[in-house]
């Protein structure tokens, strides 16, 4: 087998110097009847030509993204990653390599994950950040216990903007932890009264901007609101790309601000391994989930990076930690770190001004189409449209016309009412071939 | 030669990305326009390639050398498993496509699914956690939801774990508002019936075990501990880092276990990638199936669905949700890639061949260095303490600081925490004999230099790395999380 | 740009710092109305994504060998290459390095073209080897200059199964520098008489195995004859997989022995880059054309690598240089040796075996085809057959039917009256679909 | 760590690739079957992977730091270039297919030569030569072609070739017969028109000239150069391995040349690859063009047409051929990627701030290191000489090695053979002003090092690399070009 070394005589010989009859002799602590005799039933060793063929005839029954005119959103964005950085995330050294144990042999980790949490909080105009989560919903999640411990309350609010299933993980963990969720119903033209639902219970209010239908939304009257009642903003978005033109939570009050990364460097991939960005303020440290890169020196006064404030951690703190993450994601960091620093903030505006520009111009196209409404004042790369028929029938048949036209409501919260609500992203991916496929399609089915 | 930070070499004005600007618009964003600078400075490519190479060079990986971290498995990547997972088909599709376009992708899940499944003796796997500690945390849950429908949620609120657990299994536990209660360690490294016995009762939900252990031993008791978790109505969660020890070899339904995480960046090799991405999805006894949480895959009249509500569950009772999405695709492309390669003769043989190379390692150095439990054969990994060092100076983390200086990445030290000054060895199946006589002997020539009163070989090291030792008090109690620009210098007042 | 660092405010602090007044200053030399005052007529820089469209879209234009059943030969053959030899030529310490000239900095590229030698010596069954040609058939022109240095004689016997595209390359050259040449006439049952062509004029008989027609050939008679009248054999493969299973040229008395090395490591790539191999014996390494890699000791007496015997070579000896070659296939050598060290004798010699045996399956299925004559007795992994209509017009026809099946001879040889003749290749990327798609094909059109 | 050559770590039954044995079946070899061991051992896939890697380590690259190798023009190299040449439809074509399943490769090669024509303002290329030397030697024998067509094949065959040239133009020129006269060089630096008319007659067939010169400079003089030649029957070959200086800014068939090769891994970035693989079109002016050699790509009646015989060339009379199949398809992907992603725009922009780079670093060490022309404006790389290190014990090469313990890689050395222990500095346009002024700060501080009598840091460099210097005269005095296993120890005799 191509990825063992070893040979027989190897085994042989090492069985010997052990001072064993046979390799079942170090498997004795086994129970006898639950030992088994030979392989289970699977099939054997393939070569890498094989499994090619396997794999690759798996991966010819979908519809690539990229083969496509383009158009689905909702929590998950196509945007074109530079080559350079899926290059560097395969180079060994940090493909290869572990969570950054050694420092003395893991700068290269240590380094980017610093220039990860400084890009962070840059861009969610925040003083800190951690050195990622798993996704952002999973990242709300966590942003939501770390406010009952900060608040010591244990009900949270959430907005009816939050993507959906962000606020069922939310509420998945909530109900398993015996915490209090208000979640308010779906709030497609962003004009919910979350600042009512605010009380001296409160611990957090969760709003996401842009919201899962697409509207852009000012945070700072509800930032006060949920500080005076002694409550944390908590500010979320599943697309990092509208920070690059659309005023950051940080500068709108709010306490936590966590969401998706996916977009900056990462590829689709089905719907993970994505990357959780968590930013706060620097008196919350203490109670941030996750891990922490920070800067110190070494025996010879060179600086230098290394993990810390482990003592939050669940391999030190155990039950009283502030999470149970371990594994995060590491290399998907990477990626952001590496796109974010080709793009530079110069870059970022513009590619997030075209996504905009896209956005607008699509929104224009299909505002003049029979059947269409669109619903939104104002939005970043995504808006949410009412058609004359239900949004996932229209899905489907413009898929059998080979256009992905976005995400029906219906999908994200069936049995709302909203069935016939479509969320239509579009980002500089979009051609004007792109646009006119979906309209024409639009135009056939509607 | 020091890399500098991005920060200290970017420039605002500077982008490595073309793309032109959109014709001239009238923006719809509502008066919420971005103001002032971000604080990003940009590099061009040639410089941002240069600057992450350069930060590469730092770093250690598998493919650098041997990498013994003990409970880790930090074994061979296959650079096949980064192709597959790259396929438009599979790492350029979106969670939310219309399933219609993504039946090769269910397919691939299902086909995953199967191939845990049948390697665990189970009857079903939540696949979307997305790393060991999440799929610990799924599987927790399902039992709590299995509890709550047995109307017992109320009553049951303890969960039982060995001091020797990972930290993750009471954080996992306590997350979720169960009591922690340990069950102590024993002098042979095992847990014993009788201790758990002792520590049941009508409160116990579920028992927490890691098995193979932390230690590097099997529980000769698991069944045992497992009749009699059952008997008193409580789950037994198997902690699944370590099942590369035994996959092939015995499966974890058969010992009796209702829930097990399986890290498949572990047992199945989807890189670690300094810190993640990590995968873990949970395999689940016929009395957890029901509770898996959404979503999931079965087989529908025209094709494979996704059950993503849990009104669409039919007879299942999903206990809610844990991500947002169907789980790390990307990983499992990676793990079913492993496991075609392998196939089940191979991934028996890999298993063997893990233990036979850790115990080669505890052969080799079982007369100089000291075992908590003894000299006796042990699973995927070798398990030493810091009796042997008694008296010489050094620490555990000095040899382990010595060892970089030999072009070695240190095993795992200080864990598990039951044992005094562990120093915890996994080789992985990846290693050729001929590297682990070299191991071994620049072990043995480390442990006779510390005997023989070398101190200064190990409390300066490493003197060969990109760096010296680093100051983690200061970083602790001073914590600098980001880069600030420096204070600009002060004009002289007039 | 994305590729330039320099932003204007920097150019114009160094024309400061150099003292000239603008960028032209530093062209003065280049006479003034040849300077062009803006950019040639060629499209304005593009988006990476912009690059990707129009780069896709041409690929798109043509059928790759991997997406249909594919038996195209002739020099150049599909295999399957591992995914660990693109992974590893791609590391930035390989890829972006330059001809090892500063050794100390250079032991990677300097080592594995040391093992590089010793394999290809290992494989052709030679003493001594170089690092590397440009492709089998300008090693081949090579060769027969080489000959001509060593014998001091000018005349090239080629043998008519000698791939006609390296004839002409060795016609070509032969014709330039005054040589005389003596190709043989196409040889397709190879019983031509070569013996009977060398004489005391003849600098070097040049014969190929398995030669184009898929012969395989004893060249031992041939060494003989060709010592007996002080030339040299010099041994041409086009396949070079075919040395893991039959007699190498170096155990037949060939003294130079030249190929393409393309079937291990390196993909077809529509022709290039490739990897020349050329082997020879010990006593003419000071004729050889080439880098040479040898073995050296540095300051501290540590083994190490350097190129060597460069008096030879053309930076140094100018117009009395062995040949004018100086960048080779580096890189190409490094994915030949990753792919033969995995490979390793064992999988070689399995590799080619299974070669072989979808081979003479693929010859036994086609025998039975009516309209189709297998013609070759031995063979290796590639056969000729005589069809009972133009082969040019059977290819394309099954061309149209998504079937590749192989190359018309009359394409590399035209007017030599062989139109009905077709060279058939089949690898281990064969399958029985693929047979099966080609047996149909053929008693489709024929 | 020592990384042991393969054939010390592997092992004759070993593999790292996974195949089926064949079915049982009768081989037909005709008695032909390899016997014996072949002598290659092999690795498992972990193994390979991690010698390959270390192995790398011991190297440096571009990505490494700055790479200043005068004419070697070591520029970033673009991982979008990498990624389109492996797009199956370019990397998994044979030369050998239909031409109606490539078209779209004969639209690239079509679209490459558009490209170098217009940029170079000439009317033909032959794509095919596959490095720089080569194509040099299709334009010599384009050249010797036409000559021989104007029956004059027998009388002119005298090529000039300057003193300071690439080693590769008298090489070339030989190969085919042509007998080379040298130039004289002038202390300017610069070929002057008289000294070419002094040598020009009835017996010259060509000039070879590489402009930009080979110190550096652009030879004010090439288009009275031109004229005389192609007033006295013969053709002006250019070397343009310097043509990346005035990419955009001035076109090679303007200024007179007939034939002038281009190292795409050169001007247009495909990478260097520790020796190639390269490529080396050349274009040539109308009076070349019909005898451009095979194939080659033709508008026909139904698509691109390829010409691989002489016969099928219609009017043309092409010389013949130079290489088996199309030339360097890989590298035409690269370049014109390359090409694209710059634009007409970018392109002139990197010529000029290649230029703008080499003059700073001239600007940077002019008052400390001497130049052999004077201090003059350069193109795109600098030229020093060792005056300057007169009475120091420092000599050019300990210089170049000092480079290394500073992490750098050192310049060219002793090129041109014209200037006494030449220098060559070219930095490219890849390098941002941050990492020139930080190279310039190092050069200055050794070269005042050096002028201090700190001889020691020279003579012994490198100190700070994979290996120290090197032996290269007992290299060259006993080759020992392959791996043979060390002779079996001798027993004792009885």
């Amino acid at each position: 087998m191509r990825y063992l070394p070893l040979s027989d005589t190897d085994r042989g010989e090492m069985l010997a110097r052990i001072g064993v009859a046979d390799i079942d002799a170090l498997f004795a602590d086994v129970p006898k009847a639950m030992l088994l005799d030979g392989p289970v039933d699977l099939p054997r060793r393939k070569s890498e030509m094989e499994v090619e063929r396997i794999l690759s005839r798996m991966a010819g029954r979908n519809v690539a993204a990229g083969s496509v005119p383009f158009f689905v959103g909702a929590g998950a964005y196509k945007h074109h990653v530079p080559a350079t950085v899926d290059h560097v995330i395969q180079r060994s050294e940090f493909l290869t390599s572990y969570t950054p144990y050694q420092p003395e042999i893991a700068q290269g980790t240590l380094q980017y994950l610093f220039e990860f949490q400084t890009q962070v909080a840059a861009l969610t105009g925040m003083e800190v950040a951690n050195a990622s989560m798993y996704d952002g919903s999973t990242g709300t999640g966590e942003a939501v216990l770390m406010a009952h411990r900060v608040t010591k309350r244990r009900k949270a609010v959430l907005s009816g903007g939050l993507h959906p299933h962000y606020a069922e993980v939310v509420q998945t963990l909530s109900r398993m932890s015996g915490d209090a969720v208000v979640a308010m119903p779906a709030d497609v033209m962003a004009d919910e009264d979350i600042i009512g639902r605010i009380d001296g219970e409160t611990s957090c209010v969760v709003v996401q901007t842009p919201d899962v239908f697409g509207n852009l939304r000012d945070l700072t009257a509800i930032a006060e609101a949920a500080h005076k009642h002694g409550a944390l903003l908590i500010a979320v978005f599943t697309e990092v790309m509208s920070l690059g033109l659309v005023t950051p939570p940080g500068h709108m009050g709010a306490d936590i601000v966590v969401g998706e990364g996916q977009s900056i460097g990462n590829g689709l991939n089905f719907g993970g391994p994505y990357v959780g960005l968590f930013a706060t303020r620097q008196k919350y440290i203490r109670q941030m989930p996750g891990r922490l890169c920070g800067e110190t020196v070494d025996a010879n006064g060179e600086r230098g990076f290394v993990l810390t404030l482990s003592t939050r951690e669940q391999h030190i703190r155990r039950d009283k930690a502030t999470s149970n993450i371990c594994t995060n994601s590491g290399l998907c960091c990477l990626a952001f770190t590496i796109h974010m620093t080709l793009l530079g903030q110069a870059g970022l505006t513009r590619l997030a001004r075209v996504n905009h520009a896209n956005a607008v111009k699509l929104a224009d196209m299909l505002a003049g189409v029979k059947g269409v409404e669109v619903l939104n004042g104002a939005f970043f790369n995504e808006f949410t449209v009412r058609l004359s028929r239900p949004a996932a029938e229209v899905v489907e048949a413009l898929a059998e016309r080979g256009v992905l036209a976005g995400v029906p409501v219906s999908r994200l919260s069936p049995g709302a009412g909203l069935d016939d609500l479509l969320l239509v992203a579009s980002t500089e991916i979009n051609t004007d071939d792109d646009r006119a496929a979906l309209v024409a399609g639009l135009k056939e089915v509607l | 030669q020091v890399e500098p930070l991005l920060f200290e070499i970017g420039r605002y004005e500077t982008t490595g990305v073309d793309i032109d600007e959109p014709e001239a618009f009238a923006p719809r964003l509502g008066g919420m326009e971005r103001t002032g600078e971000i604080g990003l400075p940009g590099l061009s490519e040639p410089e941002a390639m240069r600057h992450y190479v350069r930060l590469s060079q730092k770093n250690y990986g598998i493919d650098s050398g041997l990498f013994p971290l003990g409970s880790c498995t930090m074994k061979h990547n296959p650079r096949l498993n980064e192709r597959m997972a790259r396929l438009p088909g599979f790492g350029d599709v979106h969670p939310l496509q219309p399933v219609s376009t993504v039946q090769g992708a269910l397919e691939l899940m299902q086909e995953l699914a199967r191939y845990l499944m049948t390697l665990t003796g189970t009857q079903a796997v939540a696949l979307s956690p997305k790393a060991g500690a999440h799929g610990e945390l799924a599987g927790m849950m399902a039992i709590k939801a299995a509890i709550e429908a047995k109307g017992e949620g109320a009553s049951r609120r303890t969960v039982l774990v060995p001091d020797s657990a990972h930290g993750t299994n009471p954080a996992t536990a306590a997350l979720i508002g169960f009591q922690v209660k340990a069950v102590p360690a024993r002098e042979d490294g095992w847990v014993h019936v009788e201790d758990v016995k002792a520590a049941l009762g009508p409160d116990v939900a579920a028992i927490m075990l890691t098995n193979p252990n932390t230690c590097g031993l099997f529980e000769p008791q698991i069944v045992e501990i497992a009749r009699a978790l059952h008997d008193a109505g409580g789950y037994f969660y198997c902690d699944g880092a370590n099942f590369n020890a035994i996959v092939g070899k015995a499966r974890p339904g058969d010992l009796g276990i209702d829930a097990m995480h399986i890290n498949l960046h572990k047992t199945f090799s989807t890189p670690h990638g300094g810190g993640g991405p990590g995968a873990g999805p949970v395999v689940l006894s016929e009395r957890l199936a029901p509770f898996a949480p959404v979503p999931f895959v079965r087989q529908g009249a025209s094709g494979l669905e996704l059950v993503e509500h849990a009104d669409e569950a039919g007879e299942a009772q999903p206990f809610g949700r844990v991500t947002a999405f169907h789980g790390q695709m990307g990983m499992y492309v990676r793990a079913l890639s492993y496991m075609l390669s392998h196939g089940s003769d191979g991934m028996r043989r890999a298993s063997e061949d893990a233990v036979l190379n850790a115990n080669y390692i505890r052969a080799g150095l079982a007369d100089l260095m000291s075992q908590p439990f003894g000299d006796k054969p042990c699973m995927h990994e070798v398990l030493f303490d810091d009796t042997w060092l008694k008296d010489t100076g050094v620490t555990t983390l000095d040899f382990a600081k010595a060892m970089i200086d030999e072009g070695y990445h240190p095993m795992t030290v200080y864990f598990p925490l039951v044992v005094h000054g562990a120093m915890l060895i996994e080789p992985t199946e990846s290693e050729s004999k001929a590297s682990l006589d070299l191991f071994i002997a620049t072990l043995r020539d480390l442990a006779m230099a510390a005997k023989a009163g070398d101190r200064d070989r190990f409390v300066g090291a490493p003197y060969h790395a990109p760096r010296r030792r680093l100051d983690e008090t200061r970083a602790a109690r001073s914590p600098v999380l980001r880069w600030t620009p420096p204070a600009p210098v002060q004009e002289a007042a007039e």
